[in-house]
């Protein structure tokens, strides 16, 4: 096994999934000569030729709606959209069409495409560079979602993002593209979609989150004084409610962290399916510490919107204390 | 001073006036195709106006009229081959039917049935596109995509003036002309977007004129002489499968039916110009055409009326025939591979209808 | 009092707004010369002239971004998107603009806009023409989100809206917009933001909803063999949360109705907030009834994706039994 | 067959060669005004070299670097009245400098600041539009109601040539020209978007044929020529006052700088096209030209640079002297009339942060 940064196992993935399957190809702004700004896709022009990956015009909307159609035309397209506030302008096909197109035939057409994109704050970087969006894509039906928070995860989701017959946003915690690494297995590796992932183990106290704030909820679990489970949700839709519901029948103490903002975000979601199903099991209200309703604010001040270690583990203090 | 200059500003026409001056013949096709080609002007018309009297009678949802834009249609599909795909808006609703597709599987989408929704794969006709000019970056994708793989497929994209105002349609041209890819990209310009008349939807004199902004060229056909059309995407697919790309062909005509069955134009048309444009239609005109050319006579057009009329009455029938879709379909056909809740939520909804 | 239609009223309060203050205009798709395909700004254009009623190019982004523009110039523009889902091209300058701007000049500048369409299902349309897409809305940070359910409101929340310093989304019950009457109160009239109605008052259970859901909820008050209240929030940004915990805490049991799909909708908002600040009040799960995770059907089995007195009832019959 | 047409090929130049052939005296500008925008484009490329020297110290963040753009940006902007409203793109982030806006209000919005934010209508310039070509529609609107309120202002977007491929862009172009609005639609085309090159972007032989899609005049000019970028804006910007439109305005030029500090083109650009294109840079060929014309020599040149770094290094001092943002202000400026949860989350904050 390699030790690899997260956005060194995305490359990875791409790279053994490219030799896989031939109909796989990638494709977005500055992808190929550049090899992507994050140089997620480095490399792979020079091996797979450009058409394999492919320097895109910009026009996210445009990549999207080629994307459906090149899914027509037997290929499965892994679109990149530079970063996450940018991958606005293709809302409108993801939800007008990709989500839809495969029902519209009556599941007679495949669309397996993947839409990926870095996403998230915390990196210094001007406005629009550090959204959230996970909300626009999973309140969509249609599409799946994942979100992965380690190096294996990264490489594995993708891959099984790439294989499954169905759209998929994968969103990458750019925040620890370079800085969090971790042993990836070389080679062949999927992690399958809809399963969560028990971070750490813990009897008093859940705290769930998924990408960059995963870290944070170790993070806190270490300061409090008690013992904390971490869920790391990974793949939002399909979900893995069986492992949300029991880890909260476990330890009847949830706090849901999530960096976007709080209304209707996926914390709301999970927060919600705890109201209906675990109510029996909750020994405290169940917390979600989130992102404000505001703008992402300009980087000298990010620090105060972005859920922390001390706002976790105020929340997780709250539970233990209720 | 910079200068505004068309693509190409006259009408391309072959069929002549009402009495025969100006009629050209084309190079092309024989008697046959040219009696094919009524056919299915005649098979789109018949539809076009049953569908207007179903509706009426409750038998089919609110239907976008397509009267007087079949030379268009026709014509531009009659310059394929059955392999090109076609990506329709809703006003090619029936253009399926010049690929085989039973009238009964068009009626069954305007009447809301799941039976309505077929596979693309088995017309090379993608699904309607209900919202404006987002097909067309699908259209780009499909023939870029098939050039890619070593095949000769051409594509075909419909749709209308207020169209080429939409951001979507945009990108999918420069998309298509980036990676020079087999699509035409077809403009049926009926001069109208529902109420908005086109003078409120661009200031270019012609809308091909956009084409040279992609660097494709753009053509103008007279869209109700349906051999214009015909010859002017003859071109252009020889164009796309030599490689060269895309074309964009601007095919002018007027708006002389309602948008569709919801809507009553005489708040804002010109209902003058609309009794104008009725009495030149499309269809009439090609008759007119093959009449003077000798190839057509009474007794036949009789029968090719009586075909489609026919048809049609066979399409409604089985239509009205299918059992009324299940309820368990609205769980099916999203994913191939669904989340378990969809499962859960159909089981309960099941208990619950009782 | 007039006794009108949701339309009617809709229409009523642009014609009473744009007499009133000279800087609103209204523009969209056939808003002039056809008086909207739902007529809701009919007569507007005769009266007002085409400036103050422009009939726009067929482009969401297009108007959406202009009216930005429009805002800088000092005027106050009423978007009217023409369907549901035909709004998603808008998003992208909603979420990276609309949203933001104002924060963006340090509060500096205003924009008073408003966006407004029809929305929902029931109405036997081809699809695409009957989304719920309020969740896109509502998670958007810097804009306000309201609902209305009755004629009054309609026209006194559009008024609101349309005086509210700040952009609103207002999203009307294409459903009921003809078949729904009530008295209209004449002349202004204006409906503050931020204040749910008490549709019904209970003491068994409450059933929480907004727009067209508002009657199906009403509905199965009648049906259920209980006391039961019926909450329509109405404005679902800024939100009554006093109304929603006063009227939970009074119950015990609550339903929430919505039509959008499931996952991220409002109801998991109310859920979740009712998981944090109404745990030692509730006497039973949250319940949801939703659309599903599913593309809006065809319309011959519409009836059965939207939540129904039926589904209602049986949710209510769950709370009171458990 | 179809034609595409240019819409005007040839680049339009005023100033000549090194040798002073070709140069060409233009009406209007006396040598104040000549001097003027000297003065601007050394306070411009000044803030430009500068600003990459305190990135490289940690002293601003990422910085979109604007070296050789600045005829582009200066030329048109003394085209403009200073009630003319201009909207930037990040590529044109100190533009404000030329409007008065202190280079610390701009040197803090790229240190993250909050005091980087300014009010559009203290300068008439919009705020930076980071998203590609989404502000050419908020541009189409402010100049569309300015008109309709009977004010003469004209407005400017400025955007890339990566820009046009957006739809944005597009139903931004077409709503200014529907509406008449005076818009003045400048593309900055220095033939790369990051690392993709025109060639990718587009197959149009020029950018400014996509003028007569939208009705309207597309011009080309060297834009590394500012008294050029100066004329044709001129023009445009005489045009929008009459009430005849938005005008396209392709300037070319070459970026010959990596797209941000945080980009190596190494990997993708042609090194030795970046070198003649650097021996070439603009400010140098304007100093050249009002040499050659008498009207600046070695001391005065001396000054006006001095004058630029005095400001730059009061600019920097004054950036950082600014106490650091409060963290309240995640709170603040999103609505007039905020939702009382943010006032909640800000005391739960506050608690927390101690
Ligand atoms: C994105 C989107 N916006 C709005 C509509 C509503 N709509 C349906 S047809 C139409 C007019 C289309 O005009 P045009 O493109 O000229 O085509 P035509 O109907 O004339 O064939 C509009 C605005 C839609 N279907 N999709
Ligand atoms: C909608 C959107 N997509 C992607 C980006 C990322 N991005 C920033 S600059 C850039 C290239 C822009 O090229 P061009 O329009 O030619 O302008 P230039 O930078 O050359 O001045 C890209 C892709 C963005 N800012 N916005
Ligand atoms: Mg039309
Ligand atoms: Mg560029």
């Amino acid at each position: 096994m390699a030790e690899l940064s997260i956005v060194e196992a995305v490359n990875d993935a791409l790279h053994v999934e490219l030799a896989r399957d031939d109909s796989v190809m990638v494709m977005g702004e500055d992808v190929g000569r550049a090899g992507g700004v994050f140089r997620a896709t480095a490399g792979l022009r020079d091996r797979f030729g450009p058409n394999r990956c492919f320097d895109t015009p910009l026009a996210e909307a445009g990549i999207l709606g080629s994307a459906v159609g090149l899914c027509m035309a037997g290929w499965r397209p892994v679109c990149e959209m530079q970063y996450d506030a940018f991958s606005y302008p293709c809302l409108d096909q993801l939800i007008t069409h990709v989500g839809r197109y495969r029902w519209r035939t009556g599941g007679n057409m495949e669309f397996p495409l993947v839409v990926r994109m870095p996403y998230g704050g915390g990196v210094r970087a001007p406005e629009l560079h550090d959204d959230s969006p996970e909300t626009y894509y999973v309140h969509t039906p249609g599409v799946k979602v994942a979100i992965p928070s380690t190096p294996a995860d990264a490489k594995g989701i993708l891959a099984a993002a790439i294989r499954d017959p169905d759209p998929v946003v994968v969103l990458e915690p750019k925040l620890h593209y370079r800085t969090l690494k971790g042993e990836v297995p070389e080679g062949e590796h999927v992690v399958p979609l809809g399963r969560a992932r028990l971070a750490r183990e813990g009897e008093d106290l859940t705290l769930v989150a998924y990408g960059s704030m995963v870290p944070v909820c170790e993070a806190a679990a270490e300061e409090l004084d008690a013992s904390v489970e971490v869920l790391d949700i990974r793949s939002l839709k399909p979900l893995d409610e069986d492992a949300l519901l029991g880890s909260a029948a476990k330890t009847g103490r949830v706090a849901i962290v999530q960096e976007a903002p709080r209304v209707c975000g996926f914390a709301a979601e999970l927060a919600a399916i705890l109201a209906e199903k675990a109510i029996l099991d909750l020994q405290a209200p169940v917390l979600r510490v989130t992102g404000y309703d505001v703008p992402y604010p300009y980087w000298q001040i990010e620090d105060a919107y972005m859920p922390s270690v001390a706002r976790v583990v105020d929340a997780g203090r709250k539970l233990l204390d209720f | 001073m910079a200068q505004v200059v068309p693509a190409e500003r006259d009408l391309r026409r072959v069929i002549g006036d009402a009495d025969g001056s100006g009629d050209r013949a084309l190079d092309g096709p024989g008697e046959q195709e040219l009696l094919d080609l009524y056919r299915s002007l005649v098979l789109l018309r018949t539809y076009d106006e049953r569908s207007v009297v179903y509706h009426r009678q409750g038998r089919i949802g609110t239907y976008a009229i397509f009267w007087n834009h079949e030379a268009m249609q026709a014509g531009a599909v009659h310059a394929l081959e059955d392999d090109d795909w076609i990506f329709p808006s809703y006003r090619e609703s029936a253009i399926g039917l010049l690929r085989g597709m039973p009238p009964a599987t068009v009626l069954s989408w305007w009447r809301g049935h799941p039976v309505g929704w077929w596979n693309p794969a088995d017309y090379n006709v993608a699904s309607i596109c209900v919202p404006i000019a987002t097909h067309v970056p699908h259209a780009a994708g499909l023939a870029w995509g098939k050039k890619l793989r070593g095949e000769r497929t051409v594509a075909i994209a419909f749709f209308g003036d207020g169209a080429t105002s939409e951001g979507s349609f945009h990108e999918g041209a420069n998309f298509a002309a980036v990676t020079d890819a087999p699509l035409i990209l077809f403009c049926n310009n009926n001069q109208w977007a529902i109420s908005t008349p086109l003078s409120a939807q661009t200031r270019a004199a012609a809308l091909a004129d956009k084409a040279a902004g992609y660097g494709i060229p753009g053509v103008r056909v007279d869209g109700t002489d349906v051999l214009a059309v015909y010859e002017a995407t003859c071109e252009a697919v020889e164009r796309a499968r030599a490689g060269e790309g895309p074309t964009f062909i601007e095919a002018l005509s007027y708006r002389a039916a309602p948008h569709a069955t919801a809507d009553d134009p005489r708040a804002y048309i010109d209902l003058e110009r609309v009794e104008e444009e009725r009495a030149r239609e499309c269809v009439g005109r090609y008759e007119g055409y093959l009449r003077r050319a000798g190839i057509l006579h009474d007794e036949l057009a009789e029968s090719i009326r009586r075909d489609a009329t026919d048809a049609m009455r066979a399409g409604i029938a089985a239509a009205e025939a299918e059992p009324s879709a299940d309820p368990s379909l609205v769980f099916e056909h999203a994913y191939v591979d669904p989340p378990t809740t969809l499962r859960s939520d159909w089981e309960e909804l099941k208990r619950i209808l009782g």
